[in-house]
């Protein structure tokens, strides 16, 4: 198992480089001169190359690549061409704010949606479920910006209970976390129910009851246990999505997060803080990849086993 | 007090979809006795799981009902106990060995864990006991002590199934419910695991419902046997009575299908035609339309059943017909 | 004696699995003469399907011969397969998984003859399609029906008009009726009866059910992890089974007689293993009560001819020989 | 199963029949159905009642911002544009993008996911790693980075998207081309000698339709909002177009005294990809297996 957890580990290092160097490419043959953007209006010839040269731009772009990795492996990203400020640290600013929305949003979520998705599949066919199902159906077919502008409409604009953006203290906390959440829980209701629907119909269920076990041994100890894989999976795709920063809830709440810098660096044509944060978002969404999938071992045997095999 | 364990009487399990009605299992009565073994034979869709699951009440709801009968068990009517009552019978009196070993299984809990479950749950005992007991119970079923903390996947088909008898029979229960449970297993395995169940049914005086389709399961381990056809019992009697004097149309179309009784060369007579659609049960007697010795009479009403003697009963109209004699009169 | 159709020479098929080279079959040899039936018998696992299925060539064979009516196809290409398919066809053990759900009845038949171009014109294709319809005992009117209307009896018959649209000379059946209910085993088990006896067809029948097998076949082969362990006539093997493996098959049978004096069944112990990184040693030995450590552990048997037509692969049979 | 007795008359349905008859009995993916039926005509009658450029840009400042009325159904905007003919303008906008995005990214996604789940190996490795990795980034990001790479525009837009459905098709076909090849009667037609091409054609492909199907459904439905999205965020469809995110963008400018602006266009797609969902639900359930005895 440690020995899989090693190799998963050592394995995230060529995807992280060719993910980096893909994006690496794609910004700096795309961005423009960037020594254009970053001279005055009205630099000379002379003063624009002296640029170049400081940047580092005449080097050909696979050795400022080797350059660029090196400098990310002591944490160095480079400098912002319009703030000037370290790229990294940059990032690590914001960082906070996002994963505290991003649990938020999914702790909100995971606790509506897992009980909603039993309830609606132990009671598939009944109003009860029709119900629950009508609610996830809104949830996955709604904008999620959208929500978040009628949240806003409602609670701080009309009831002025909560503010409509910015980021100060819990209360501002609780619209962002509110609109992010809701999307997700509609898919993790969906997903749950889907799970439970394919796990009640198993034999083993049935063993279950005839052991004499109650109701709500067999759904949980028997059912749920079983559906979990896919209900983590889920889980999981979302905390990686919020983590990447769930760029429409950050703009509309101006949460100050990672989305927000990526979306605003781009229209800023912020070569670098891009490719920084972009790269970063990848490093961090392989780790969580990797611990969800060590996750599934914790509650599947079989998949452990088959780690095991592969370590 | 009677002699009997198991007494089911007009026992009517429906199954309602939006296509239409299935009638699973139509006015079923039998009874099974005292540390007895009953085979419970009949082709795919005949209702034989069914009936076994209605005994435990435990018949999916929706789309499963039961609409009418009693199901007395040891004295009490399983149709009207309420959760708890279920919940205590279930597993500590009657148990049940299910067909398939690969699914019957939690694959996300140890075996131990999963017999002993079935201890913890009539039994007060703590987790360290109950967990000793099923390791017990492995050993009795033949398997090592030490694999009590392996998951079912470590397991092969054979040695599942004999996880599922060593849960089935945890509680010692009065009657055992077994579903198929060779079925699914290679011959030889399917030998040892017969000879295991016969084995410990005796020496622990329980009674056995056995379903199958395999005649020469019954053969091996039943005391009596009931037909199933479409839903009723067609034919029920000592398994002497069933094998030597086979008296319904539907179980001589059965042994006469069977290939391993016959000489080379020699033609095997297979029934006619198929299962009936359980939605659209034809009028009258269900197996007529395959039925060489029907006459317009049997597609009129029902046969019940008709005592020939000894325990044996037989449900066909044929025998209103003087001298009546399969493969007698034609 | 006839003339033989299909030759098999020390035919292996080997796999790569993870946990090592997997022998699904190792050394198989045997022969069929036209017009006659050959059993293959074993447990899930002993390599009868495989063996099968590399006759016809569905899997590439790893090693030995493959001799069809005096052509070696061991080496032949999918695409020089392509006309000796209307010779030798195949019957498939699922008849839920093995008819394409999207076609009708008529198609499903009719597809063999208008790959092969055995027929052209509209009309006479589908004169052709009903008449093996009428074969196999298909109603006309099934014609437009799907698959997943039928019940499994009515679509193994499909199967089996599929085969027989080729006129083969041929077919393999893979448990053509052990997904089938007793008294519809019967009528498909008849029905290909009828058909060898009518057409002068050659079966090589494979199934785990031996009762099926005396019932059907001229000889018998028991195959036990990727080998034969005996051959012989079918009245021979039921009457003198010899190898311990075989009789443990035959007497693990639950037979249906009762009051009926019955043989006294010999249980074998364990299960059978994956025929993975095998030693050169019995491949029975762990569950055989009549081995010899000295020998059996030192040595994989082969096939000895202990009487005419009868062989055993067992070395303490071999000794006493 | 066994439905056909010897003695009856035999009507027999083709599996798309059958999926047909199951789908209009399920009330939501009929209700469905007829919405997007209705939006469809709409998308092509509104081309010929409203004039794009007097009657959707054109600025009318004197009658800017008033809220719903009679003679505005749904308000006009900060321009004095009437809300009304742009939501209905704007449905083929979504439309045309959730449709064309889905298409392209169908035909790349299932020739690629058909490659690898049928010849497996190398093939596969590769496909599927560069796939996992797309797929585990966020679409809205992906397609946030090729717009800005690209620039923006309508057709750079379609691009992004149709990368993402890509992605998704390519695992949906690959897993269920996996699960038929393993089928029998893919080696029953192997057996009878077909080659290769004509198995993929004729047998493979037509039995993965089912989830493609679904797929597809729910991907417009997914696609229209990733589009609304983008044009939120302003690198979507081009001002002054009526798209529905777009639009919604400018409502957000207008939030406290003309919330309408925002409340409009967002109903608009959410029905939209409502009906789109509960058709997509609909197939899922007139196709599953489980749901046939």
């Amino acid at each position: 198992m440690i020995r899989y957890i090693i190799k998963r580990i050592i394995l995230m290092v060529p995807a992280i480089i060719a993910t980096s160097f893909i994006i690496y490419f794609a910004m700096n043959m795309t961005g423009g001169d960037p020594a254009l953007t970053l001279a005055p209006e009205n630099a000379t010839e002379q003063q624009i190359e002296e640029i170049r040269e400081e940047l580092g731009l005449n080097d050909p772009i696979y050795v400022r690549y080797g350059k660029y990795m090196l400098g990310m492996l002591k944490g160095d990203l480079g400098t912002s061409y319009v703030t000037k400020r370290d790229v990294f640290k940059t990032f690590m600013e914001r960082l906070p704010n996002t994963i505290e929305l991003a649990f938020t949003a999914v702790l909100i979520a995971t606790l509506i949606a897992v009980p909603l998705g039993i309830y609606t599949a132990i009671h598939q066919n009944t109003w009860k479920d029709t119900g629950g199902m009508v609610f996830a159906l809104f949830g996955v077919s709604m904008p999620n910006f959208w929500l978040g502008l009628m949240l806003i409409i409602i609670f701080s604009l009309n009831l002025k209970w909560l503010p409509s953006g910015g980021k100060e203290g819990i209360r501002s906390l609780i619209l962002p976390a509110l609109t992010v959440g809701m999307g997700f829980a509609a898919l993790i209701t969906r997903t749950t129910r889907s799970a439970m629907l394919d796990v009640i119909r198993q034999d083993y269920m049935t063993t279950a009851r005839a052991k004499g076990a109650s109701e709500k041994t067999v759904i949980f100890q028997h059912g749920l246990k079983n559906a979990l894989i896919p209900i983590i999976t889920v889980i999981g795709m979302q905390l990686s999505n919020a983590l990447t920063g769930s760029v429409l809830a950050e703009t509309v709440f101006s949460w100050p997060g990672v989305g927000r810098l990526i979306v605003d660096s781009i229209s800023k044509r912020d070569t670098p803080m891009v490719t920084g944060a972009i790269i970063m978002s990848c490093v961090l969404m392989c780790v969580v990849n990797l611990v969800i999938d060590l996750i599934y071992a914790f509650f599947d045997p079989r998949i452990k086993a088959q780690y095991s095999r592969k370590g | 007090m009677t002699d009997k364990i198991l007494e089911v009487k007009d026992l009517v399990v429906q199954y309602v979809t939006d296509d239409g009605c299935v009638e699973a299992v139509n006015d079923l009565s039998f009874s099974i006795g005292k540390k007895k073994t009953l085979g419970l034979v009949g082709e795919t869709g005949a209702g034989k799981t069914t009936t076994a699951l209605s005994i435990l009440n435990l018949i999916p709801s929706p789309p499963g009902e039961i609409k009418s009968g009693s199901i007395m068990l040891d004295g009490s009517d399983v149709l009207t106990m309420d959760q708890e009552e279920l919940q205590k019978m279930r597993g500590n009196d009657v148990a049940m060995i299910f067909q398939d070993p690969m699914t019957a299984l939690n694959p996300v809990m140890t075996i131990g864990e999963q017999i002993a479950e079935s201890i913890e749950l009539h039994e007060k005992i703590s987790k360290k006991e109950s967990m000793e007991r099923a390791k017990e119970m492995l050993k009795l079923v033949g398997i090592a002590e030490s694999r009590a903390y392996d998951y079912p996947h470590q397991f092969s088909g054979g040695m599942r199934q004999r996880v599922v008898i060593a849960i089935a029979l945890a509680c010692n229960p009065k009657l055992l419910l077994a579903d198929e449970p060779t079925t699914a297993l290679d011959v030889t395995i399917q030998a040892q695991v017969l000879e295991l169940i016969k084995k410990l049914i005796t020496e622990r005086d329980m009674s056995m419902l056995l379903i199958t389709h395999d005649l020469g399961v019954v053969a091996e381990v039943c005391d009596d046997v009931a037909v199933m056809y479409a839903g009723r019992i067609v034919e029920i009697g000592t398994a002497a009575e069933i094998f030597n004097e086979t008296a319904h149309p539907y179980t001589e179309g059965l042994f006469n299908s069977l290939p391993n009784l016959k000489q080379r060369g020699e033609k095997l007579v297979p029934i006619t035609g198929m299962m009936p659609d359980p939605m659209d049960l034809p009028e009258g007697c269900s197996f007529a339309p395959r039925c060489p010795y029907a006459t317009e009479a049997c597609k009129k009403a029902n046969p019940g059943l008709r005592h020939l003697g000894g325990s044996h009963y037989v449900a066909c109209q044929a025998y209103e017909r003087e001298n009546f004699k399969l493969g007698g009169e034609q | 004696m006839g003339k033989i159709l299909l030759e098999v020479d020390n035919l292996t098929k080997f796999f790569n699995t993870p946990s090592g080279q997997l022998h699904a079959v190792d050394g198989v040899s045997f022969q069929i003469e036209e017009g006659k039936t050959l059993g293959i018998v074993g447990e899930s696992g002993c390599g009868k399907s495989t063996t099968g299925r590399s006759i016809l060539k569905l899997i590439e064979p790893t090693g030995g011969k493959i001799i069809f009516d005096g052509k070696d196809i061991t080496n032949y290409s999918r695409r020089q397969m392509r006309p000796l398919r209307t010779e030798m066809q195949m019957i498939f053990q699922d008849p839920f998984s093995s008819l394409d759900p999207r076609q009708s009845v008529m198609q499903l038949i009719s597809e063999p003859i208008i790959e092969h171009k055995l027929l052209s014109g509209k009309a006479e294709i589908e004169k052709r399609t009903l008449e093996l319809m009428e074969t196999v005992g298909l109603a006309k009117r099934l014609m437009n029906s799907y698959p997943h209307e039928l019940d499994g009896g009515r679509r193994q018959r499909i199967g089996v008009a599929r085969a027989l649209a080729v006129n083969p000379k041929l077919i393999v059946c893979d448990e053509p009726v052990s997904a089938l209910d007793v008294s519809i085993q019967a009528q498909i088990l008849n029905l290909l009866e009828d058909l060898q006896k009518d057409l002068g067809l050659t079966y090589i029948f494979i199934t785990h059910d031996l009762s099926v097998v005396k019932y059907f076949s001229d000889d018998i082969a028991v195959m036990y992890m990727g080998q034969m362990v005996e051959k012989a006539p079918s009245d021979e093997i039921f009457a003198n089974p010899t190898h311990p493996y075989t009789k443990a098959l035959l007497s693990a049978i639950p037979i249906p007689t009762i009051g009926k004096e019955k043989p006294v069944r010999q249980l074998i112990r364990g299960e059978i293993t994956s025929p993975v990184n095998l030693p050169d040693e019995c491949r029975f030995f762990g569950r055989c009560d009549v081995c010899d450590e000295a020998i059996c552990k030192k040595c994989n048997p082969t096939l000895v001819e202990i009487s005419p037509k009868h062989f055993v692969a067992c070395n303490k049979i071999a000794m006493k020989e | 199963m066994a439905k056909l007795n010897d003695n009856n008359e035999v009507k027999s349905r083709s599996m798309a029949q059958e999926t047909w008859r199951r789908l209009i009995k399920n009330k939501g993916a009929v209700i469905g159905l007829i919405f997007l039926l209705t939006l469809v005509v709409v998308s092509i009658l509104s081309g010929f009642i409203y004039d794009y450029d007097t009657d959707i840009i054109a600025l009318n400042m004197g009658e800017a911002l008033q809220a719903p009325s009679a003679a505005h159904w749904f308000g006009t905007d900060s321009l004095g544009r009437d809300i009304f003919a742009r939501i209905l303008y704007g449905a083929r906008y979504s439309l045309m993008i959730g449709v064309g995005a889905v298409a392209i990214g169908l035909v790349i996604g299932v020739t690629l996911g058909a490659i690898a789940g049928f010849y497996g190996g190398a093939v596969d490795q590769i496909i599927m790693r560069v796939v996992d990795v797309f797929y585990s980034i966020p679409n809205i990001m992906i397609a946030v980075v090729i717009v800005s790479l690209l620039g923006t525009s309508t057709v750079n837009l379609l691009i992004a998207l149709c990368f993402t459905c890509a992605t998704s098709f390519t695992r949906i076909a690959r897993a269920s081309v996996m699960t038929i090849r393993d089928q029998e009667y893919v080696e029953a037609a192997y057996e009878l000698g077909l080659p290769t091409w004509k198995i993929i054609l004729k047998h493979i492909i037509p039995n993965c339709l089912s989830p493609i199907i679904v797929q597809v459904t729910l991907l417009i439905g997914t696609t229209i909002i990733a589009a609304s999205s983008l044009s939120f965020l302003g690198i979507g469809v081009p001002s002054p177009a009526p798209e529905w995110g777009a639009m919604l963008s400018e409502g957000r400018q207008h939030i406290r005294d003309a919330s309408y602006m925002c409340v409009i266009p967002g109903i608009a797609i959410m029905l939209t990809v409502l009906a789109l969902n509960l058709l997509g639900d609909g197939l899922r359930d007139a196709l599953d297996p489980k749901m046939k005895k």
